[in-house]
């Protein structure tokens, strides 16, 4: 069983077990080169882990699996680009939004000016995440299909098997930034909902939540998590974002 | 699993039942699309595997290994995401607005499994005993006279069993089409498991509708063996 | 031609597809494939001959559960095998890695296998070497273990030499949940590089073969000489 | 009737025939003998062309087999084959085991090939078996149905490849009958068996085979009472044993 | 020495033991024949108890077969037992086969155990196939090779069921000779067979069977001479026709 006192238990062991994305650049995706796995995700898990004093040991997970994987102990954290909402808050404990961005669709070049345009189509998503269940209710029409990640949806869209992709906005540029053939779709104005990311731990595993919290909170104040937002999705990235949130704590 | 509340209702009436429920429908449509294509691509290559035209046999040998030494995971996603280069242009757009991963499924699962079924074919064609054959040469039949009437229907009977296993191992291998967003059974049991947390119960319910499945086949197969089999056994 | 070029990607993820993220991380890839399919073979072999030699007791009460158990694990997908492991192992045992949950997942599915080809192999004796051996006064388990199990395992090889090959297709569910092996790797690159599924799955599946053609070809060559020593 | 010259047959190495010369007269029955291996199933299964020649000339019912332009077919269907394992068709019941060769070859119609197989039946003593399956007859009744179907298309010539040593001793004496009573309606027959009191009864002449020759053509009198090879002696010896063979053939 | 009183068996409805009584005394050879299916291989098959009995009481060397404390083992290790199909183990040499049971159950030293396996295979003349395995043996040097085992647990009781229906004629004669031999050391043995010969010859006394009832119980001369039930003069004549047995065993 996953222990009662995860901080105290990392302490002890001196290894802190994150699951995150491995394919979904600019989260979590494994390096051609060096064959590790980087992104904005794990910079997160890394500077927790620096303050815990722990090394760090990265875990692929997809939507599906995560929330089963850190209820039976096999990870401590989940940085997976994961919404908070409160049907999971039932299930785990998130920390403070650490990441904001909505859901949109990437489409072909010109076929969707509105949501209306989407409806009846078929629409490609990710298995087990919020975007899948959140177009259902906004687009009853539409039939969604399930995939394991995100880019299989959007190799799904290229082949014209679907007529969208819908997710959280930052992960649909990411995919874009680094699709072959990037001049023929794009990300039309249409968001269906907000998506704050937290990082996911075990319910009522209050040291832990309390120390990931702190640690993310001096992060912002030291500038160092708009290092991190800059390193993966600033000026010199091919995403030219702007930050526009801040780390505070929740009410 | 000690905290761990079952709710049965969850999944024996409402939304989620009729969400398992079309997954069920999903499954058996696959597979009884596939156990027919399946044979009928299996019978073809098991004749050309026996043709006395070295060219055909060999395109027929090389077709069985390849299909039956790759796994069956592979191919699908081999079709599904990877055969849009080689098809023309107009089967594929048919193909995306008709239902472009239940065909990929249907694909996969047919060449999978036929070379299986080719395979049986043969092996009950060798089966049947020389002697057979020599039975009726000297009773005057021609060599396709004597396949026709005493070599080929005997096989058939033979073949009939470990067929009908190549189909239960097709609906049970369907379940791999959820990889690529088919919603047949297991697809519906995992999505239940996400949207409510209750895993065991969904897998249970999936789990009971193959073993129905295996169940009801398998006593099929029995009572062909002892009614039929037994009979026509050569002494 | 543009296909040929696009075979880059695999030149490029070559070393990945062969052993993932080792030695920096975990293997994976190639190395993990067989990684699975071997510790999962030499497990099942031997839950596959306990299986076995249970399911054909004399008694009832020991070949009835066991057959019970063998057709069920039989009658259920491996996907549902692997669901339920990942279910269940950690609810009885706790942590359980991934790798090991495929690997229990695997050995629970091919031993239902192995037990059949076991049984198989020990009911193709025939009756008469089992009643030679007790009528010199050899006892039950002596007459198996000198007289049938040396001879029924010699004519099981090349069906274990199958089971191993069907192992090695297996582990691609091993991709399901998120075990790095082979397929898994394939994907992985898939998504990242979103342009060359053709090619990548192509790789996938000749790695595949080359692997299970070249043990399928040895279970045959195997199965050749146990007819040709048969025949002496 | 059968006309063999200088005939040989060699598998691989083995020369298995050995400069065969031998005639069998229409009406004849002839026995052939001899140890295991000696090539008497060859040498039977080459008159109708189940196995081929590869030196010398086989006539058979004035039809050449060593002629190109033979039609193999039709001479088959003039000479009816017994084998010891009988192959009987298993999936067809006694009737149609016999009439379906006169119905697809002849073109019998199936009513008056019935009849004639019922005639046959009849005569084998069966008659009450006609919707019986092989499986479900002991095996005498198999190989007296073997024999009618061999009948079936009215043969000139019968073979008979031991067609009492798959049988249970009390099996043989009903098939041996049968034989016999074949025998006196003129048949020509060649059969090869280890049962010599048959031999002794019905054979025409005897011909004993070592090693693929022919090394003694007699007549049953003449060959049991006074066998020249020391061979055949020998093989006579083993197989009327006081024991064995119970009591001598000559007399 | 094997005494049944009132032995009764069933295969599910098959009555195949029917009331059998018999005794059988020490150095003496019995021969049990019947029809096919009579009960005579399940009759000799209870007496090291192959098949259990359902009804009687059955007595071998004084041990009582329907006493649950009876060691089996033990019993049978006092009772050769040849099969028709030899049942030779194909894995282990000659030698390996004679002295495996008195190896591991008698404990017998490797080397004295061989010793008399050499003894064993001198007496049925097979001394230099010592290190042959059964496959490269004819059928009558293994069916010697059996007879052999049988004998190396110095068994007090030799039962063989039909040991010479499987083999080719010429064999047959070799195997009865080392079964003469053996009944001339005062062996007690019980003989299932068809070798009328034999029984004229070797046997003390001939047990007919049919539908697992013994009918008949007598001397050979007296069975062969005088049968007194019509089913054994028909038994017989089915198999001494002229024919097939080829001469009377009754002079
Ligand atoms: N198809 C074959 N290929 C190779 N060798 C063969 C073949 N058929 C028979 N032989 C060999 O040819 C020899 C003669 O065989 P054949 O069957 O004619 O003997 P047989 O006298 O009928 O013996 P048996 O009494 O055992 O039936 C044997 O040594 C046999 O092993
Ligand atoms: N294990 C069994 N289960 C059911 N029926 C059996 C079994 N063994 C034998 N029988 C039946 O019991 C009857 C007697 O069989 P048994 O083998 O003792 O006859 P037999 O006299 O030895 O015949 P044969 O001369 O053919 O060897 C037969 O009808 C047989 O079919
Ligand atoms: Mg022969
Ligand atoms: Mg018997």
């Amino acid at each position: 069983a996953p222990p009662a006192d995860t901080l105290a238990a990392i302490k002890k062991s001196k290894v802190l077990v994150a699951g995150v994305k491995d394919s979904l650049p600019p989260f979590g995706y494994i390096d051609e080169k060096t064959r590790t796995i980087i992104g904005y995700d794990i910079d997160f898990i890394n500077a927790i882990a620096a303050k815990l004093g722990a090394k760090v040991e990265l875990k692929p997970v997809t939507s599906a699996s995560r929330m089963p994987q850190l209820q039976e102990g096999n990870i401590d954290i989940i940085a997976a680009t994961m919404t908070k909402n409160a049907e999971r808050a039932k299930v785990i404990d998130f920390s403070h939004t650490y990441f904001f961005t909505g859901q949109k669709f990437i489409t072909k070049k010109g076929t969707v000016k509105s949501l209306k345009d989407l409806e009846g189509k078929k629409i490609g998503t990710a298995k087990g995440s919020t975007s899948e269940q959140n177009v259902k209710k906004s687009i009853p029409t539409s039939t969604v299909l399930s995939f394991d990640d995100y880019p299989q949806a959007f190799l799904a869209l290229q082949q014209g098997k679907v007529q969208a992709v819908t997710t959280d906005e930052a992960i649909l540029a990411g995919i874009l930034a680094k699709a072959p053939n990037k001049e023929q779709f794009e990300i039309p104005a249409v968001q269906i909902s907000d998506e704050p990311y937290g990082l996911g731990m075990r319910k009522g595993d209050k040291n832990f939540v309390d120390f990931v919290n702190k640690t993310i909170l001096e992060m912002e104040k030291s500038g160092e998590a708009k290092k991190i937002y800059d390193k993966w999705f600033g000026p010199n990235t091919q995403f030219h974002l702007q930050r526009n949130f801040k780390i505070v704590a929740d009410k | 699993m000690l905290s761990y509340q079952f709710d049965w209702s969850i999944i024996l009436s409402g939304k989620y039942f009729e969400w398992l429920l079309s997954g069920l429908k999903v499954t058996l449509q696959l597979s009884l699309a596939g156990i027919i294509l399946s044979f009928l691509l299996g019978l073809i290559v098991a004749v050309m595997r026996m043709s006395h035209f070295s060219p055909i046999r060999w395109a027929a040998w090389a077709f069985l290994e390849f299909t039956r030494n790759t796994p069956l995971l592979v191919q699908i996603f081999f079709w599904y995401f990877g055969s849009y280069k080689f098809l023309p242009t107009a089967v594929n757009d048919w193909l995306n607005a008709q239902s472009f991963e239940f065909a990929a499924a249907l694909i996969a699962l047919t060449i999978y499994t036929s070379a299986f079924i080719a395979e049986d074919i043969r092996s009950g064609v060798l089966s049947i005993p020389k002697e057979q054959m020599e039975a009726a040469r000297s009773a005057g039949f021609s060599y396709l006279r004597s396949m026709q009437y005493i070599i080929l229907p005997q096989a058939v009977r033979i073949t009939v069993p470990p067929l009908v296993n190549q189909f239960l191992n097709l609906a049970k291998n369907s379940s791999l089409a959820m990889t690529i967003g088919v919603m047949e059974l297991t697809y519906q049991a995992r999505q239940v498991e996400s949207y409510t947390f209750k895993g065991f119960e969904a897998f249970t319910a999936a789990t009971v509708v193959y073993l129905a499945i295996s169940i009801i086949i398998t006593f099929l197969v029995h009572q062909y063996n002892e009614r039929v089999l037994k009979l026509h056994k050569a002494a | 031609m543009s296909i040929l070029s696009n075979f880059q990607v695999i030149a490029d993820n070559f070393t990945y597809f062969m052993i993932g993220r080792w030695p920096a991380g975990p293997l994976g890839g190639v190395g993990l494939t067989l990684y699975l399919a071997v510790v999962s073979c030499i497990l099942s072999f031997f839950g596959g001959l306990i299986l076995g030699l249970l399911s054909v007791s004399r008694h009832r009460w020991i070949s009835w559960p066991s057959m019970l158990f063998i057709n069920t694990v039989r009658g259920v997908p491996l996907l549902m095998v692997i669901f339920w492991m990942y279910f269940l192992l950690p609810a009885l045992f706790g942590k359980v890695p991934e790798s090991q949950t495929v690997i229990m997942a695997l050995t629970l599915f091919t031993s239902a296998y192995m037990s059949q080809i076991v049984r198989a192999g020990i009911e193709g004796i025939g009756t008469g070497q089992m009643e030679a051996a007790v009528s010199t006064g050899l006892k039950h388990w002596q007459a198996m273990y000198y007289i049938i199990l040396p001879q029924g395992l010699r004519n099981m090889i090349p069906s274990f030499v199958n089971q191993f090959v069907s192992l090695i297709k297996d582990t691609s569910l091993a991709f399901i949940v998120g075990v790095s092996e082979l397929t898994h790797v394939g994907t992985q690159i898939n998504n990242r590089t979103m342009a060359f599924p053709t090619e990548i799955f192509f790789f996938i599946a000749v790695v595949y073969f080359i692997l299970c053609f070249a043990f399928t070809s040895l279970s045959r060559w195997l199965e050749q000489r146990l007819a040709w020593r048969k025949a002496i | 009737m059968i006309q063999f010259t200088g005939v040989h047959k060699w598998f691989k190495q083995l020369h298995v025939l050995n400069d065969i010369n031998l005639h069998v007269t229409p009406g004849e029955v002839m026995v052939v003998c001899g140890p295991s291996g000696s090539g008497k199933s060859t040498l039977i299964r080459t008159i109708n062309q189940l196995e081929p020649i590869d030196q010398g000339s086989l006539v058979v019912d004035d039809m050449d087999l060593s002629d190109k332009k033979t039609d193999i077919n039709k001479l088959r269907a003039e000479i009816g084959f017994v084998f010891q394992q009988f192959n009987l068709y298993p999936h067809l019941t006694v009737i149609n085991n016999i009439t379906l060769a006169p119905i697809k070859i002849r073109n019998t119609p199936k009513k008056e090939a019935e009849e004639q197989a019922m005639q046959l039946l009849i005569r084998v003593g069966l008659a009450e078996k006609r919707d019986a399956y092989p499986a479900q007859l002991s095996g005498g009744q198999q190989q007296r149905v073997a024999i009618a179907r061999g009948l079936a298309m009215r043969p000139k010539i019968m073979l008979f490849d031991e067609p009492t040593s798959a049988l249970d001793p009390e099996m043989i004496g009903e098939v041996l009958q049968v034989m016999q009573d074949l025998a006196k309606t003129g048949m020509t027959m060649v059969v090869v068996t280890h049962e010599m009191g048959f031999a002794r009864e019905v054979a025409h002449r005897v011909v004993f085979m070592d090693a693929g020759t022919i090394l003694e053509e007699a007549k049953p009198k003449d060959f049991f009472c006074n066998p020249q090879h020391e061979r055949a002696k020998q093989f006579l010896n083993q197989l009327l044993t006081p024991m064995h063979g119970a009591g001598a053939l000559c007399d």
